[in-house]
């Protein structure tokens, strides 16, 4: 009993982590209906920001304040990779930005590793190796940051989506970029936000991740897991997207636990490939048929 | 006139991944190469011959390796090749290299296709991980008083080599394996992991994943509580940042680590280590030599040991022929550099380390 | 310009609109085919890789392009033809059947899993490709015996009627068996394109609900172009097998579907010239830079290579500058190329200006 | 007062000159339509005005300010509100949220704005809590107006406002059209196939034909034309059915 | 005997009951009309017919059988071809493609066939070409043959639609709203074609639309629906004379 409970946690808490980055994919889905391949190589930098600020070795800032400061540098990045990137394709079909992602990612990686090398840092975090437990039952500090940051951050999106004029325009823009513009809708404006915001969640993400280990230049294939979670939540959906990571952290954890090896590593994928099956639009997806 | 041999040049190439996964490889070993071959060539080169050594990015995938090899093969001409990264790459390489002979020296694997089967133009520069795994579950057998293995490995040819060494080992010795678990490169929750491998009641596992992975999947084994299991790991595992990751997180005893050379961080106090990283922080914006490094070093100097004791005339049996004759001791790898003939496994000695504090301590040499 | 007075419909079925391309596609097989005795084993290795990336990028092409499926998988279905077609060999059969075998085993393959995959569309169906790679992947570390697993095997040389075909042994026979397979499958490409088969595809790409109500079986077109696509893909996988000559499951990782996509889009999405076009940039630009890189270290001194990745890094730079400067892929830039050309000196710059564009939401289909 | 004032606009597609050099002037308070048969470039020039297409050459002046090439949120703000061809309406949102959306860059929804809107159109709020992808045609169309009208611009566009509308409906958007100008002095650019009625309604007329004005004056002098008669009012043509017919080309062609 | 027998024909989405108990048959070479309010049902009654949604009751016969059961791509090849009121065209092929792939239901190729480019393939192509020049030349299309759709105004499109569905060959042509967005004249262009669809190609129309001119001018018979239930049936004059359709429907002043 304490064991499923340990793996349920387990598994939870690296769900959370898988929310997270998904939770990026959202955002920029949501205000364009583009998919940001690059979005686990922000979450790569944005933890190697916080490492520059925060280590010891380096900057060597408190916690506390290194973490609101990379979340701002990585905002800035985002917005800036819209700026001057990505909005050049405007009114280009998603599959462009697909692309250009893609190769963005390379870019990123490249440039973390001119920086920070390829051998892999360790992030210095207050919670790393600290652990709380009742009743039998292990919890890492860091799982628990994980899940209550990750709970907060979801609700606060899903918020401003939900009740702010902004996020109603990006929702609009998303469905039609020419009937935003005219009702008023900086679109490429809104659109520089939302990548901003994506940059500080993929930061949030980034950190969370580093503390169960290392940080190196290709920690952003993570990436491809995590995007995997928002497909299953279906795209779009902020809740969604953080149940989808839920359900991949969960069942690789009970995977890895009770099915025999090789299906524990196929496990998410398979759970993913029946969710489409059954939902072609994922599990919160809004895909109808267009009225004609 | 032999390939990659002018008056004034030896061309040597090199495929290796300079934008992949095995980037913390491939980038600093290309970086020790290269210091090493500048500071020849600053020296007057070889017999009056400047070194240039070519390397091309595969990114870790085979294709591109293929396409590499095709260049420096067949376009550029090289003598030899040093420091190819990746086994099936190598492996694919060694199709376009065989039939030319061309030497293919400490190559970034460790797997035996690199040795085996024998082929003259095969040169390894340290025990292969198979080997080196054998030793090191020896040691723990005899030492530490292991009982039972589990592994935790990922599906490549290091993971692979590894379960075969603890397959071999645990059935001379008679010993039962337990859980024998399969991961993928970004696995990052392990506790189920180690719920099979509590339930298989072994006291040892031979691990073989990523870095942060290693780290993640040993912390959380004692977060879970299992302190008493010990870990082993292969020279892949055998690295600063592991030691210091893993003291992040609390642990600092009970992971083993079996290499073919020696930690640098703790030989600090042997002036030539400490020269040598030195300039090696100097020429890599002030990042701490690890494990790629010293592969890279190790090879290029075998390579110009080699290249001296041929002679002015080369050719690549004589090259060959001068490597088989090579008998040094590596201060920075801090192994004995040995081959002859049949033997193309260059350095004879394993290590056996134990994390201690953030660092390696090294706890038993093995000849 | 040139303008054909059409005199019949014939020459609208035609794949040539006039004589001209017919004999200019003519001297550019002759010239294809006398390149061994004209180029060193450098470039003809090159030339072989890049014809085998373009016969990869067709098998995408008429996924992506032509009915909008877009997968992140392909690098499955090289891999199911490469094992295939080596285990069919190990079996014993000769290679012009196991090639065969090879290929409608993956398009079979690619169509069965099309029968579920049709309700998805763009990325939901590009991340269920992708999750149908990773399983394949265990699949082939897991069937041991047939794959080697993670040992990988060696592909089996190629004889045909007792004549070498072995990449690298007899480089010009297995280079000249490549060329002819990817004309034949170019021309059955085009020829399906010209065809209700072709028109069925772009039908079902551009909108379901009216190629339905035209009595377009979507199901049945999606899976036959997804399985066609496939199969193609196969056929290149079984020759990227027997031109590597040894393979493990890493060579077909996920960074191969990325690089295919690739050829793809860069190329020109919806035209055959793209898939070659992709395929020459991906395979030449990438040798390119590093000539550049060797040549500027050689005479110039910079050395360049104590920058890691830089080769890819320009190499990505290439690609985004592509994307946003010349979206309509390197085909599109060629056809305008060709447009200045024949109305020259008549051409005008602002033909070619781009007026804004907007997007509308994909999810309604 | 000119409120709006387009000076020799040129609009490409690619090579395709849609709009070759056309010159409008709106006054006011006034109401202009502009007719055209279809590919006239009547779309074109109201999205040039608005922004969502970069003329190539020529002027665009709203209340004395130049406005050409500016982005077309900046436009909206200046107050000037287009009522697209092809409704346009975000299909995932509900009715509700697209008509809140049409009083973006006011900020603040005004209660009686959204009342206003649904008392002309009764349907929207029955149906306000449904994706606005379902609704008919018509009710998109209603609802693409009723978004168009929350924005209470200065000088409202509607390109073909009547298409797929009811014979009753139609009649009451040009009665709404009328009010609104009337009451609150919203200046209209309108174009629309109902030749009949947006002449009977507007004041000011103008004829687009393959890109140009080939025509314009007070509606009154525009409906005496007999060309205006027969091409876009259809009143000479008297066919008898399954009679042989033939065509005679626009004049001006 | 009718070409088209509905029956109690119903479908709700959610609350909505957008058909309602519809019954009308339609006659061969009958010219067809439904009018209504907006949000009627009448596109839905398309959609139903083309078997794009299911419906909650009742049922359609064609031509004797029974096709509510059937799949959408299975409507065509019996002889019903439609178009859509918001034009759902290729945009990204050229007018003759569009039309081209009209032909589909008559292909006799397999695509290994096709893949080989058989003689049979070509003769058969040569036949749809000619099929399609047909349509083309009935229509006025040959200026815009080989133009891309998404470049062509509105109104060319609606003209292509129906272009398109002639090019199956149909005995029954379903038109949502062929005339709106068409100025006067090119409405009666749109009267003249329709009349001679069934004059010519002995076709029957089922059409719908808010033009009340043409509807008077062609059709034989009206059925005005409104809110999903069916309101008036009978010929243009009598349904137009009909005090729920003009309160509903017309308004008080009916245009010309
Ligand atoms: N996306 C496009 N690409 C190329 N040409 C276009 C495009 N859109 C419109 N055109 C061309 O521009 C011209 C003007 O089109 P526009 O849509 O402005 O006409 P319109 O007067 O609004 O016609 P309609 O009454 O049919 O709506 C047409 O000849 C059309 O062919
Ligand atoms: N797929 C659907 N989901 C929900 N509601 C729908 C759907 N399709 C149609 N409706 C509803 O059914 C009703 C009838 O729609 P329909 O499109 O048939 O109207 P219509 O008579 O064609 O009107 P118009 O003249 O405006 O085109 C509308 O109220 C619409 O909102
Ligand atoms: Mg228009
Ligand atoms: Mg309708």
């Amino acid at each position: 009993m304490t064991e499923i409970l340990q793996l349920l946690i387990g598994g939870v808490a690296s769900g959370c982590v898988y929310g997270l980055v998904a939770l990026g994919f959202v955002l920029i889905y949501k205000a364009s209906e583009g998919v940001n391949f690059a979005q686990g190589d922000m979450m790569m930098l944005g933890a190697f920001v916080a490492l520059t600020l925060g280590n010891s070795g380096q900057l060597g800032l408190p916690f506390v304040v290194a973490v609101p400061m990379a979340m701002i540098i990585m905002f800035m990045l985002g917005w800036g990779v819209e700026r001057i990137v990505v909005r050049r394709l405007f009114g280009q079909p998603q599959f462009a930005l697909v692309i250009l992602t893609i190769a963005l990612g390379f870019v990123f990686r490249f440039v973390a590793g001119l920086i920070w090398g390829y051998t892999p840092l360790v992030l210095e975090t207050p919670f790393a190796g600290k652990n709380l437990s009742a009743g039998g039952v292990v919890v890492g500090l860091a799982d628990l940051t994980a899940i209550v940051v990750t709970i907060i951050l979801t609700l606060l999106l899903w918020a401003f989506f939900a009740f702010t004029r902004y996020g109603l325009a990006a929702q609009a823009a998303s469905q039609n970029q020419m009937a935003a513009y005219i009702v008023g809708v900086p679109v490429m404006r809104v659109n520089s936000m939302i990548w901003g915001l994506s940059g500080a969640v993929a930061t949030v993400a980034g950190i969370l991740y580093a503390t169960r280990g290392a940080i190196d230049p290709n920690i952003g294939l993570l990436g491809i897991k995590a995007f995997a979670a928002a497909v299953i939540g279906g795209l779009g959906s902020l809740p969604g997207a953080l149940l989808g990571g839920l359900i991949i952290g969960v069942v690789e954890a009970y995977a890895g636990r009770y099915a025999p090896g090789e299906f524990a590593q196929m496990s998410p994928y398979m759970i993913m490939l029946i969710v489409l099956v059954a939902r072609p639009g994922g599990l919160f997806g809004q895909i109808q048929m267009k009225k004609v | 006139q032999t390939p990659g041999v002018t008056d004034t040049e030896i061309k040597i190439g090199s495929a290796q991944d300079l934008s992949g996964l095995f980037a913390a490889f491939s980038v600093p070993a290309v970086t020790a190469v290269q210091m090493h071959f500048d500071k020849i060539n600053a020296a007057g080169g070889i017999h009056g011959r400047k070194l240039t050594y070519i390397v091309e990015d595969h990114g870790y995938q085979v294709p591109k390796a293929v396409q590499a090899a095709n260049k420096l093969v067949n376009r550029d001409q090289v003598f030899a090749m040093l420091n190819n990264l990746g086994t099936p790459h190598n492996i694919a390489m060694f199709q376009l290299m065989g039939p030319q002979g061309i030497p293919n020296v400490a190559p970034i694997t460790a797997a035996r296709q690199m040795v085996e089967p024998f082929e003259s133009w095969k040169f390894i520069p340290t025990a292969t991980y198979y080997a080196a795994i054998k030793e090191g579950a020896s040691y723990l057998i005899d030492e530490q008083g292991t009982q039972k293995f589990c592994t935790m490995l990922l599906p490549t040819d290091f993971g692979k080599e590894i379960e075969e060494a603890i397959h071999e080992i645990a059935k001379a010795r008679g010993q039962e394996l337990g859980a024998e678990l399969a991961h993928k490169p970004d696995e990052t929750d392990f506790t189920g992991a180690f719920g099979k491998i509590k339930a298989s009641g072994c006291d040892t596992v031979a691990v073989g994943l990523g870095i942060s992975q290693m780290i993640n999947a040993i912390a959380t084994a004692r977060k879970l509580g299992m302190t008493d299991v010990k870990f082993l790991l292969s020279g892949a595992g055998f690295h600063t940042v592991v030691a210091q990751g893993l003291a992040a997180q609390g642990v600092n005893d009970g992971v083993y680590a079996v290499s073919g050379w020696q930690d640098l961080a703790s030989r600090m106090d042997v002036p030539e280590v400490a020269a040598w990283v030195g300039e090696f922080k100097a020429a890599s914006g002030d990042k701490f030599p690890g494990s790629g490094a010293v592969l890279g070093y190790s090879g290029a100097v075998m390579v110009t040991e080699a290249l001296e004791a041929a002679g002015r005339d080369l050719t690549r049996e004589g090259f060959i022929k001068a490597m088989e004759t090579l008998d040094y001791e590596d201060v920075i790898a801090g192994n004995t550099i040995a081959m002859s003939a049949d033997d193309h496994a260059s350095a004879e000695e394993i290590f056996v380390s134990v994390v201690d504090n953030g660092g390696w301590k090294l706890i038993e040499t093995i000849k | 310009m040139r303008v054909v007075f059409k005199t019949s419909y014939d020459s609208d079925i035609d794949l040539h609109e006039h004589g001209r391309d017919r004999v200019l596609m003519g001297l550019l097989l002759l010239a294809m085919a006398a390149l061994p005795f004209l180029v060193g084993d450098y470039y003809l290795s090159e030339v072989t890789n890049t014809l085998i990336w373009a016969l990869a990028g067709m098998g995408l092409m008429i996924a992506v392009g032509h009915t909008g499926q877009v997968s992140l998988g392909h690098a499955a279905f090289l891999a199911i033809g490469a094992y295939s077609d080596a285990a069919l060999m190990n079996a014993g059969l000769p290679f012009a059947i196991s090639f065969l075998l090879a290929g409608l085993l993956t398009g079979l393959f690619g169509a069965l899993i099309a029968v579920p995959a049709v309700r998805m569309s763009g990325i939901y169906l590009a991340i269920a490709t992708l999750a149908m790679f990773v399983i394949v992947e265990e699949l082939v570390i897991l069937f041991e015996p047939l794959t080697g697993g993670i040992g990988g095997i060696l592909a089996p040389s190629i004889e045909i009627l007792g004549i070498s075909f072995d990449r690298y042994a007899a480089l010009s026979n297995f280079y000249w068996l490549v060329l002819g397979v990817v004309a034949l499958v170019t021309w059955g490409y085009a020829n399906l394109m010209r065809s209700p088969t072709g028109r069925s595809f772009l039908a079902v790409r551009d909108s379901e609900v009216s190629a339905r109500a035209l009595g377009i079986n979507v199901t049945q077109t999606k899976s036959l172009a997804f399985g066609l696509s496939a199969g193609v893909t196969g056929l290149a996988g079984a020759l990227l097998g027997h031109y590597i000559g040894f393979f493990n499951y890493e060579l077909f990782s996920i960074f191969i579907s990325i690089n295919l996509l690739l050829v793809v889009t860069i190329g020109g999405l919806g035209s055959i010239q793209g898939a070659f076009l992709g395929a020459i940039l991906i395979s030449a630009v990438p040798q390119l830079i590093a000539i550049l890189r060797d040549g500027l270290n050689e005479n110039l001194g910079i050395n360049l290579a104590g920058i890691p990745g830089l080769d890819t890094m320009l190499f990505s730079l290439i690609l985004i500058g592509f994307i946003i400067y010349e979206p309509t892929g390197i085909y599109g830039r060629s056809l305008k190329i060709k447009y200045w050309f024949e109305v020259f000196p008549l051409a005008r710059r602002d033909v070619f200006r781009r007026q804004k564009s907007y997007l509308k939401t994909e999810r309604m289909k | 007062m000119n409120i709006l004032s387009v000076r020799n606009l040129e609009t490409y597609y690619g090579a395709i000159m849609a709009l070759r050099g056309v010159s409008i002037d709106v006054n006011e308070g006034e109401i202009v339509a502009i007719l055209g048969a279809n590919g006239a470039g009547k779309t074109t020039l109201m999205k040039t005005v608005a922004g969502l297409m970069d003329p190539e050459k020529g002027a665009v002046d709203f209340m004395g300010e130049p406005i050409a090439r500016l982005e077309p949120d900046r436009i909206v703000t200046k107050g000037i509100s287009l009522v697209p061809e092809g409704r346009e309406v975000f299909p995932y949102l509900t009715v509700e949220e697209n008509l809140k959306l049409g009083a973006f860059t006011r900020r603040a929804v005004p209660a009686g704005d959204l009342d206003l809107v649904y008392s002309y159109f009764p349907v929207l709020r029955e149906r306000r809590r449904q994706a606005a992808g379902f609704l008919s045609g018509g009710q998109q169309q209603m609802l693409a107006i009723g978004r168009g009208l929350m924005a209470r611009p200065r000088l409202m566009m509607l390109d073909e406002p009547s298409l797929g509308l009811s014979p009753l409906l139609t009649q009451e958007i040009f009665d709404i059209i009328a009010r609104l100008n009337a009451e609150q002095g919203v200046t209209m650019l309108l174009v629309e196939q109902n030749a009949h009625i947006a002449l009977e309604t507007a004041t000011t007329g103008y004829v687009l034909e393959m890109g140009r004005i080939v025509m314009s004056g007070p509606t009154e002098r525009l409906k005496a034309s007999d060309d205006i008669q027969e091409f876009y009012l259809g009143r000479t043509q008297e066919t008898e059915r399954g009679q042989k017919r033939w065509k005679r080309r626009k004049t001006w062609r | 005997m009718n070409l088209l027998e509905i029956r109690d024909l119903t479908v709700h989405f959610g609350g909505v009951k957008a058909v309602d108990g519809v019954s009308f048959d339609v006659a061969p070479g009958e010219i067809f009309a439904i009018i209504g309010p907006n949000g009627a049902g009448k596109s839905t009654i398309f959609n139903l017919i083309s078997r794009i949604y299911k419906p909650t009751r009742g049922t359609i016969w064609f031509d004797g059988q029974d096709i509510t059961g059937l799949k959408a791509q299975d409507i065509a090849p019996l002889g019903i071809a439609r178009t859509f009121q918001n034009i759902e065209l290729f945009d990204h092929s050229t007018v003759l493609d569009n039309l081209l792939m009209g032909r589909h239901t008559h292909r006799k190729t397999s695509f290994v066939q096709d893949a080989l480019f058989l003689p049979k393939v070509r003769r058969e192509e040569r036949l749809h070409r000619e099929k399609v020049e047909e349509v083309i030349e009935f229509l006025e299309l040959e200026a815009h043959r080989t133009k891309m759709i998404a470049g062509l105004p509105y109104g060319v499109r609606k003209v292509v639609e129906i272009g398109r569905a002639l090019a199956i060959g149909p005995r029954l042509i379903l038109l949502d709203e062929p005339a709106s967005g068409l100025s006067v004249e090119e409405t009666q262009d749109v009267a003249f074609w329709i009349e001679d669809m069934r004059r010519d190609m002995g076709l029957t129309v089922l059409m719908v639309e808010h033009d009340m001119s043409l509807v008077t001018q062609v059709c034989d018979r009206v059925l005005a629906v409104a809110n999903g239930r069916p309101l008036a049936l009978g010929t243009p004059a009598e349904v137009q004379a009909h005090p729920d359709v003009q309160a509903a429907y017309l308004g008080t002043e009916v245009t010309a």
